[in-house]
């Protein structure tokens, strides 16, 4: 423990502690910004973020160092990740500025809690120790929290925030006394140690699985793998919807970026050990994947429907995590893969809902009817998304699907990856009802207010069409669809910046999906990082 | 082998997918722009594909317009393998063919038009796609492009059917069911074929997984269906590997073919979707499914193929019998057409099944002409809808008297499907019966008298529909519009070609079917 | 003698021209139809004195399998299907020829038909005159001879079933030409339907040869079955299924019944399609194939048992029918019966023989019915009567018909009725020769009476008006009753010129005409007694017949009820197999779509509508269920891990 | 001296007996406040196991001291925020009662 590499390489972190200080700029700028100014935090934020991604990536390129005696790791695959927040991070502002002006108040918190929060997950990304990752893993959760109540008047998104705030503190409770038991049976909290530990260790204590277990558990809440994912459906729903999608995306991707540094380098290494607890992730993995996807089949409000579905594709992710091994990299590629593409096609979709939000301020589903005919461009890129999260080619859905469950066969899951499979089609389903709305039911004269369960079962009454002539078939009767001209209220063009949202991810969806080779080279440099190097 | 040549496998996929991108910036409210382009991007395919079958010599054989470009390397080792074969060849230009009269008869299409000719490129490039890949990744990928677009096409456009048969009595017993009630809309029909087929290639996905899996053991994991094919001649998967890989295989694919008993997507599908669709579906994309059975089944798992070959002659007999018999009863012109697809798919499972040579060239003969056919029977149906917007065959009558040229046609492509000799049905049929009595005799005998059977229905929809004193209500139909008239001709005339000519066809699926008998 | 194959090739060319600009030809197209079929008649006589000149050397030509016939054969390559350049004996490859093959058969039905269709078409101008759609009429009559010349040139059973069907497709067609009426429209449908029933056993029967044989050349099967490499089981099989397509065609017991409402077509396609040419392909292809069926005794006694019984019943029938053209149809029924039977009794050549004697005069008859129809538009024979008053022409030719094939001596129908009776007599068991013998009886009885009624005794008060038939018909007529009167001359032996039908139409080995004195006696005897009690009884109305209908009354229901056939298939049809149908089109949707299909998707569906309720909404109850996961957990960790 | 497993039994019983509280309590605030008990009990366990590892006397390894710090910290600010979202939400709903807290269900 010697004191002089404490401070030695100090300076790899400075992109963190200009993102740091960035946000508490941001934070201050707002005391001085009169109100219809605000939107300016949000450019400032963009560009903030932009140039500390660039700044990292100028800086970090080929460097592979350990800070704070392995604390902190500075690698290819921090840097990855880090510049993939970052990303995110541009592109949630970007797509909740309007939103903020519309429905928030004091913006200022709310791009400098964002930033904030998006260094959280860098420093997940990271952190190679169990504290550290602690730390930075609340700090990420803090913001949320707030953010999550930051509709002030709205108690639905208030009580989001509360059980959000219960269920973190719960569970964030039972990671740390995982960390406890490990730390008392082990007596370490590096990662690395950890693995060294457990090789030498002869037969597991009870503390010390209790402890792991803990470990788990208390990451699953994070993750909101099943059992631990009962917070995410009402925390979607109550939240304002640029957070919803910062949940879905962000926060699912940094705690799978620290849980695959944690299992990479405790206990993928432990190779006796792993090929038993592979077991323990296939089932989480498993339960995810059925009750994500089923329970999304009964849902009627499109927030608790994407929550669904995340817990789903959650599954899949954590079957990725679960056939991780040393000599081949094919499972990690699959799962940074699939966080990219996922994350980059739910930004279609949510950034398209915000859009709609925007202008109609609804968020059920029958409320989209029609907006094929009111607003194509939003209807093709929630279509497009949808069918991309469905698995379907021209779109990176499929590649990262075939790329992610291959590897799981590959390791001798083929059961597992069959069983995604499965869930993939009952997904296909209610992603279609929803694509169905937007197409094929004719748009309301008047939008419904809220919608609610009532419209809900009025979506599957409408299967069944009413009587006919015999032999005479509905042409006539849908002839409304044919003539566009009437009925519909056509709905206001998105602003600019979320119509450049959307389009990028579009060419990212489908360019992933066509020409994913660059960025899995990237991929692979970065899993290579965790996997091997550290 | 000038670079044409090279890139003329790349381009069947590339240019209309290209299309159909392009298609999207087109303004929305003009319709006929979108079809004059859609026009214009299905004529260049149809020569490429025309190119394509010409210019493959059969005499040669084996494999050609080889193309390789690297995709994904280690550790997934993927690459875009553009080859074609014999069978591929006949198929290709089919679907140049049907792509195009699909295009021109979706003229009637106003309502988003751009989206719909969107969607069908899309469909068309996919279709392609599927023909030519040689890596089980891209002959997947290829083959779910194909499906996608076909929720909405049919969803969007299509039509329900609501129909409400009276009661039937059976010995003068009322029943306790109503033996020809249905109802179904176009959302059901839609979802139904989407998930059905989407299910099916859940099959798929899990065999080519397996296939993976399977030659991790022999060197590096590999998709590429080349060095799987080499891998299986050398006896690399073993007998027990092959007997439940294969039949993920034959049941994925089999979906897409009509196999009994997951076909009922196909008569719903059908009806639903507008067509220009039906064409597209019925004409091309059930062949995909026969196709991957021989392409991906057989060739890779030919050990698999035979122990499960019993099984897929009876289910492809069910098929001719069970759907010819059902069609006898409908009512709704589509449906008669829809299960006679049902039928016909069945001969195909059938020839495939027989693993005989001319058993197999029967099949993929047979994939043509029902191609050609059935797409010219909807498209007909299409054109007596447009103006009637009746299809129950008890309402309908003396349509000749006043659409005589859509009669005609219809008419033809009718005959053809009873399998009159001199149009192209009775070769292919022919050939599979030949194939069948050498190797499964009781199930060939069945299989020529649902021939009969298809005798019946068809005889029964002609005298109902076209013959017969016109009902007033039909006073003011006009009969086939030029751009019908142009695309029924050319069918009619094709299917007259392949039945009095089929030599220029047989000779090229003969090398294919050769080089897919070799392995057994 | 190679140019035979333009005969059919000719009458296919001009189909298209006519459908495509016969609204614009002269006649439309018209002309164009019978200057085709002239031409094909034409160069008929070209082949057949080629035929005739040629020797066991001319190039393409041999001594015939099983007979000393000459047997050319002319083909090239139609298609081929199956591993490239296999051998087709090894069942990899099949290799389909368009071959012709010309022999005395090929020939002598080359002949018959297309003389009978130019007459016809020549007569059909007069008879069709003024119809609108005349030019589809003779689009479909040129396509029908194209088919039935390519049908008796074939010299492989594909090319030869293609034509089968292309005839019955023709067949089809015409019966139903005037569509707009109903019954025309279901006979057409009755008619195909029910001949392609027994093209599924033609079809059936030649896959099965070829599955023995490995290939679809007739010369090549004869020789096989000669060889003996086929077991008798397969050779009696195939014989029966090739029977099998006869009887649909010939409309043999049971598949008669198509026949006599295909009279609702056009009178000179029944004529030519339904009299004299298409319904004795079933004939042509069982004496076609005759080395497989004298190869099997079994498959022999069938096909006489079935002629027998078609003989006999249609000839009941024809003696009760009341509709002057269904006695004809019956009558053409009862005749190829009788070819049938002596084929089944060996009588190769009286077969062929009463074919050609048999489609001249009935030909004849139908075109006299057609002119009798054109001029009353009257067809229950009960509402005719004395007609000769009006229309001599038509009386005397129509009786020359009847009579020639009632049998009455020196007429054509004598002669080859007498053979047919010598080749039961000699083959077959003595039942046969009787019943035969009553049969001959009963259709002269029944042309007289057709005859008698129509033409003479009292003449039909309202029928004044009625004047005879045009030129283009009775000129027709007429040389059609040439053929009818000296046709039988034929049999005998002309030194020199041609030495008897017994020498030129032969099977194994020829021989002269044979006569069996008494036999020809009775024959003669029945023939003349029939036509003599016909005129007392019908025409003189001085024989009573009250008393005979009341004693034989159930009989004569029976057979005016023509034995119930069309009722049994009427309600196999509706009660079985659309019953059938429909229950499969039920099953389809109610439990293969329905529960099948829709099934699986509603359990998920309802699933997950069951599953959702875990979420209450409760904090507490999430922390429950973590902290229970959390157990759950640990204790499953704990198990991998021991 | 004490051993450990004493130490660790009783940060056990705390921490089930806060996870109790947490399942049982219907007040949001005592809800908080059972968390807090969660909190402690992974204290003690951190501070025993700190002393005890490695058996080299009383201040072997100082990380558990450490984190102990770091976990109260962090408990006081999770109080703070959480704490703040309880009175948001009693002037929003003017209950605290997570019973009646259910807007959002299945």
């Amino acid at each position: 423990m010697s004191t002089e590499n404490l401070t030695a390489n100090l300076y790899l972190l400075t992109p963190e502690f200009v993102l740091a200080g960035f946000a508490l700029l941001v934070f201050v700028l707002d005391l001085f910004l009169p109100d219809e100014r605000k939107d300016l935090l949000g450019w400032l934020s963009v560009l903030g973020l932009i140039g500390i991604a660039i700044l990292s990536i100028a800086m970090l390129v080929g460097v592979d160092e350990s800070l704070y005696n392995g604390l902190l790791a500075v690698d290819e695959y921090a840097l990855f990740f880090k510049v993939f927040f970052i990303g995110i991070g541009v592109f949630v502002i970007l797509s909740s500025i309007d939103y903020v002006r519309q429905y928030l108040n004091h913006p200022g918190e709310f791009y400098g809690l964002l930033l904030f929060s998006v260094l959280g997950m860098n420093l997940m990304a990271m952190s190679r120790e169990l504290l550290t990752a602690y730390i930075s893993l609340e700090l990420l959760s803090f913001s949320l929290y707030v953010m999550v109540a930051y509709a002030l008047g709205s108690p639905k998104s208030n009580e989001a925030s509360l059980k959000y705030i219960i269920i973190g503190a719960v569970s964030s409770a039972i990671l740390l006394y995982g960390i406890s038991m490990v730390y008392s049976t082990l007596g370490v909290t590096r990662f690395a140690d950890i693995g060294e530990e457990l090789k030498v260790a002869g037969d597991v204590s009870p503390a010390l699985w209790a402890g792991l277990a803990l470990i788990v558990a208390g990451l699953g809440f994070k993750l909101a793998a099943v059992p631990f994912h009962m917070w995410a459906p009402d925390v979607y729903e109550g939240a304002p919807l640029p957070i919803t999608a910062y949940l879905a995306i962000a926060s699912k991707a940094a705690a799978f970026a620290l849980v695959l540094r944690l299992l990479a380098e405790a206990f993928v290494p432990v190779a006796d050990r792993w090929d038993q607890w592979q077991i323990i992730l296939v089932v989480l993995s498993a339960l995810s994947m059925l009750v994500g996807n089923l329970v999304a089949l009964a849902q009627r409000n499109l927030k608790r429907l994407m929550a669904y579905s995340s817990v789903g594709h959650v599954g899949y992710i954590l079957a990725g995590t679960a056939v991780l091994s040393t000599d081949s990299l094919l499972g990690a590629n699959g799962v940074i893969f699939y966080l990219v593409g996922y994350s980059v096609t739910s930004m279609v979709v949510f950034a398209a809902l915000i859009a709609f939000f925007n202008a109609t301020g609804q968020e059920e589903i029958v409320d989209l009817a029609g907006l094929a005919d009111r607003q194509p461009f939003l209807a093709m890129a929630i279509a497009i998304g949808l069918f991309s999260l469905s698995g379907l080619p021209i779109f990176v859905g499929f590649t990262i699907k075939f790329y992610l469950f291959t590897a799981v066969a590959n390791e001798g899951y083929l059961w597992l990856a069959g069983l995604a499979i499965l869930t993939s089609l009952i997904s296909l389903y209610y992603y279609l009802q929803v694509i169905r709305q937007m197409y094929i039911q004719p748009a309301l004269a008047a939008p419904a207010e809220g919608g609610g369960d009532s419209s809900g079962d009025a979506v599957v009454d409408e299967t069944e069409a009413e009587g006919i002539p015999a032999g005479v078939d509905e042409h006539t009767h849908t002839a409304a669809h044919h003539e566009p001209s009437s009925e519909y209220v056509p709905l206001p063009r998105p602003s600019v910046a979320l119509i450049a949202v959307v389009f990028l991810g579009l060419v990212a969806t489908v360019g992933l999906g066509v020409y994913p080779a660059p960025l899995l080279e990237l991929v692979e440099s970065a899993s290579a990082a965790v996997m091997q190097g550290g | 082998m000038n670079s044409f040549d090279q890139s003329a496998l790349l381009l069947t996929i590339l240019v209309p997918l290209a299309g159909a991108v392009l298609s999207m910036f087109l303004p929305r409210n003009r319709p006929n722009d979108a079809w004059y382009f859609a026009i214009f991007v299905s004529a260049i395919t149809l020569v490429i594909s025309l190119f394509l079958f010409v210019g493959y010599d059969f005499a040669a054989g084996g494999y050609q317009f080889v193309r390789v470009y690297e995709w994904l390397d280690e550790p997934l080792n993927i690459d875009l393998h553009l080859a074609m074969d014999g069978i591929a060849a006949t198929l290709v230009l089919l679907n140049g063919i049907v792509l195009f009269g699909a295009v021109l008869i979706s003229q009637t299409i106003k309502h988003r038009s751009r989206d719909f000719f969107v969607l069908l490129l899309a469909l068309g490039s996919g279709v392609f796609g599927v023909f030519v890949a040689q890596d089980l990744f891209f002959l997947f990928f290829f083959y779910e492009l194909a499906v996608l677009p076909m929720y909405l096409l049919i969803g969007v456009w299509g039509s329900s059917t609501i129909f409400e048969a009276d009661r039937q009595r059976l010995w003068g017993i009322p029943l306790p069911f109503d033996l020809g009630s249905y109802n179904r809309p176009k959302e059901y029909g839609a979802m139904k074929l989407m998930l059905v087929l989407v299910g099916g290639s859940v099959l798929i996905w899990v065999g080519i997984l397996a296939m993976y899996v399977a030659s991790d053991q022999f060197g590096s994991p590999t998709f590429s269906m080349q060095i799987l094919g080499e891998l299986s001649k050398e006896g690399a998967f073993s007998p027990t590997f092959q007997n439940w890989v294969f039949p993920l295989f034959m049941i994925g694919f089999g979906v897409l073919a009509g196999l009994w008993p997951f076909h009922t997507w196909s008569p719903d599908g059908h009806v639903a979707a507008p067509t220009g669709v039906s064409m597209l579906h019925a004409g091309v994309l059930m062949k995909l499914g026969a196709f991957g059975i021989i392409r991906v089944g057989m060739v890779l798992l030919p050990e698999g193929a035979e122990a499960w070959m019993p099984v897929l002659i009876v289910l492809g007999t069910v098929n001719v019998v069970y759907g010819a018999i059902s069609a006898m009863s409908q009512r709704d012109l589509k449906y008669i057409i829809g299960y006679s697809s049902v039928s016909h798919m069945g001969y195909v499972i059938m020839g495939i099944a027989t693993l005989h040579p001319v058993g197999l060239t029967g099949a993929v003969l047979q994939m043509f002409s029902h191609g050609i056919m059935t797409a010219l029977m909807f498209a007909m149906v299409g054109a007596i809808y447009e103006r009637t917007h009746v299809r129950d065959i008890t309402i309908l009558n003396g349509l000749m008297k006043r659409m005589g040229f859509a009669s005609f046609f219809f008419a033809i492509a009718g005959l053809a499907s009873l399998g009159l000799p001199g149009l192209s049905g009775f070769v292919a049929e022919f050939m599979v019966f030949t194939g069948a009595f050498k190797t499964y005799l009781p199930f060939a005998i069945l299989a020529v008298i649902g021939a009969a059977l298809t005798a019946i229905y068809i005889l029964r929809l002609l005298a109902r529909t076209f013959f017969g004193e016109a009902d007033p209500r039909w006073e003011g139909l006009t009969d086939a519009s030029p751009v019908e008239k142009t695309v029924g001709a050319a069918f009619v005339l094709i299917l007259l070609f392949v039945g009095v000519w089929p030599a220029p066809f047989t000779r090229v699926i003969n090398v294919g079917v050769d080089s897919v008998m070799s392995l057994f | 003698m190679v140019w035979a194959w333009l005969i059919p090739v000719i009458s296919f060319a001009v189909v298209p021209l006519i459908i495509l600009f016969g609204k614009r030809l002269p006649g439309k197209g018209s002309p164009l139809a019978i200057l085709a079929i002239l031409a094909g008649f034409a160069i008929f006589w070209v082949v057949f004195a080629g035929f005739l000149s040629a020797t066991p050397e001319t190039e393409g030509c041999a001594t015939g399998v099983g007979t000393k016939a000459l047997t050319c054969n002319f083909q090239i390559t139609w298609f081929e299907a199956g591993i490239p350049g296999a051998d087709t004996s090894g069942f990899d490859r099949i290799e389909i020829a368009w071959g012709i093959t010309i022999d005395p058969l090929t020939v002598s039905m080359l002949g018959l038909a297309t003389f009978v269709a130019l007459m016809v078409q020549i007569y059909s101008l007069g008879y069709m005159h003024g119809d609108p759609r005349i030019d589809w009429y003779y689009a479909f009559h040129a396509l029908f001879i194209a088919s039935m010349l390519t049908l008796v040139l074939a010299d492989n059973f594909l090319l030869l079933y293609v034509a089968w069907e292309l005839v019955g497709l023709c067949s089809y067609l015409l019966i139903g030409f005037w569509h707009e009426r109903p019954e025309p429209r279901e006979a057409a449908k009755k008619a195909f339907i029910v001949t392609r029933i027994g093209d599924v056993g033609l079809l059936v029967g030649i896959l099965l040869l070829w599955s023995h044989v490995g290939s679809f050349s007739m010369s090549e099967t004869f020789a096989a079955v000669a060889g003996g490499e086929l077991s008798d089981g397969v050779v009696t099989f195939s014989a029966l299924l090739l029977f099998l397509g006869a009887m649909g065609k010939s409309a043999q017991f049971p598949f008669h019944v198509w026949l006599p409402d295909a009279m609702e077509g056009p009178t000179p396609v029944s004529a030519l399609i339904h009299a004299a040419t298409m319904v004795a392909a079933g004939v042509y292809l069982v004496a076609r194939a005759f080395p497989i069926f004298s190869a099997s005794d079994t498959a022999m006694l069938v096909v006489a048992t079935i002629g027998l019984i078609t003989a006999l019943g249609a000839a009941t029938i024809a003696l009760v029918a009341t509709d002057l053209k269904r006695i004809l149809a019956y009558s053409t029924i009862s005749h190829l019966g009788l070819m049938m039977l002596s084929l089944g009794a060996a009588g190769y050549t009286a077969a062929i023989f009463h074919l050609l004697a048999h489609g001249f005069a009935k030909a004849l008859l139908f075109l006299g019915a057609g002119s009798v129809m054109h001029s009353t538009e009257e067809l229950d024979v009960r509402r005719m009567g004395g007609l000769r008053k009006v229309m001599p022409v038509t009386a005397i030719l129509f009786s020359i018909g009847a009579l020639s094939l009632g049998g009455i001596p020196i007429l054509a129908g004598f002669w080859s009725k007498d053979e047919i009776l010598i080749a039961v007599n000699d083959h077959l068991n003595p039942v046969f020769i009787v019943l035969t013998l009553l049969t001959a009886f009963l259709s002269a009885l029944y042309m007289a009476r057709a005859m008698f009624v129509v033409f003479y005794g009292k003449f039909a008060e309202h029928f004044e008006h009625v004047h005879d038939a045009p030129p283009t018909m009775s000129i027709t007529m007429g040389l059609l009753a040439v053929f009818a009167v000296f046709f039988g001359l034929a049999a005998l032996n002309w030194p020199g010129a041609f030495d008897g039908i017994g020498y030129f139409i032969i099977y194994e080995k020829g021989h002269g005409l044979e006569f069996v004195v008494w036999l020809a006696a009775v024959s003669t005897v029945l023939a003349v007694g029939a036509f003599i009690y016909g005129y007392l009884a019908y025409a003189r109305k001085s024989v009573n017949l009250e008393g005979a209908r009341r004693t034989f009354a159930l009989p004569l229901k029976i057979a005016e009820g023509r034995y119930y056939v069309d009722e049994l298939y009427q309600w196999t049809i509706d009660r079985v197999v659309l019953s059938l149908s429909r229950f499969v089109a039920w099953f389809d949707r109610a439990l293969v779509n329905d529960v099948g299909i829709n099934g699986p998707g509603d359990i998920t569906r309802g699933l997950g509508e069951k599953l959702k309720y875990h979420v209450t909404g409760y904090v507490y109850s999430y922390v429950l269920v973590m902290a229970l996961g959390l157990i759950g957990l640990a204790i499953f960790w704990w198990l991998v891990s021991r | 001296m004490v051993p450990l497993v004493a130490f660790q039994l009783l940060s056990a019983a705390l921490f089930a007996i806060g996870i109790y509280g947490v399942m049982a309590r219907r007040s949001a605030v005592l809800i908080v406040m059972s968390i807090e008990l969660m909190l402690n009990a992974v204290n003690i366990n951190l501070i025993a196991a700190a002393s005890h590892l490695e058996g080299t006397g009383r201040w072997a390894n100082f990380d558990g001291h450490i984190i102990a710090i770091f976990i109260i910290t962090v408990a006081a600010a999770e109080v703070g925020l959480g704490m703040a979202i309880i009175l948001r939400m009693y002037r929003n709903r003017s209950t605290v009662n997570v019973d009646e807290i259910n807007l959002m269900k299945w």
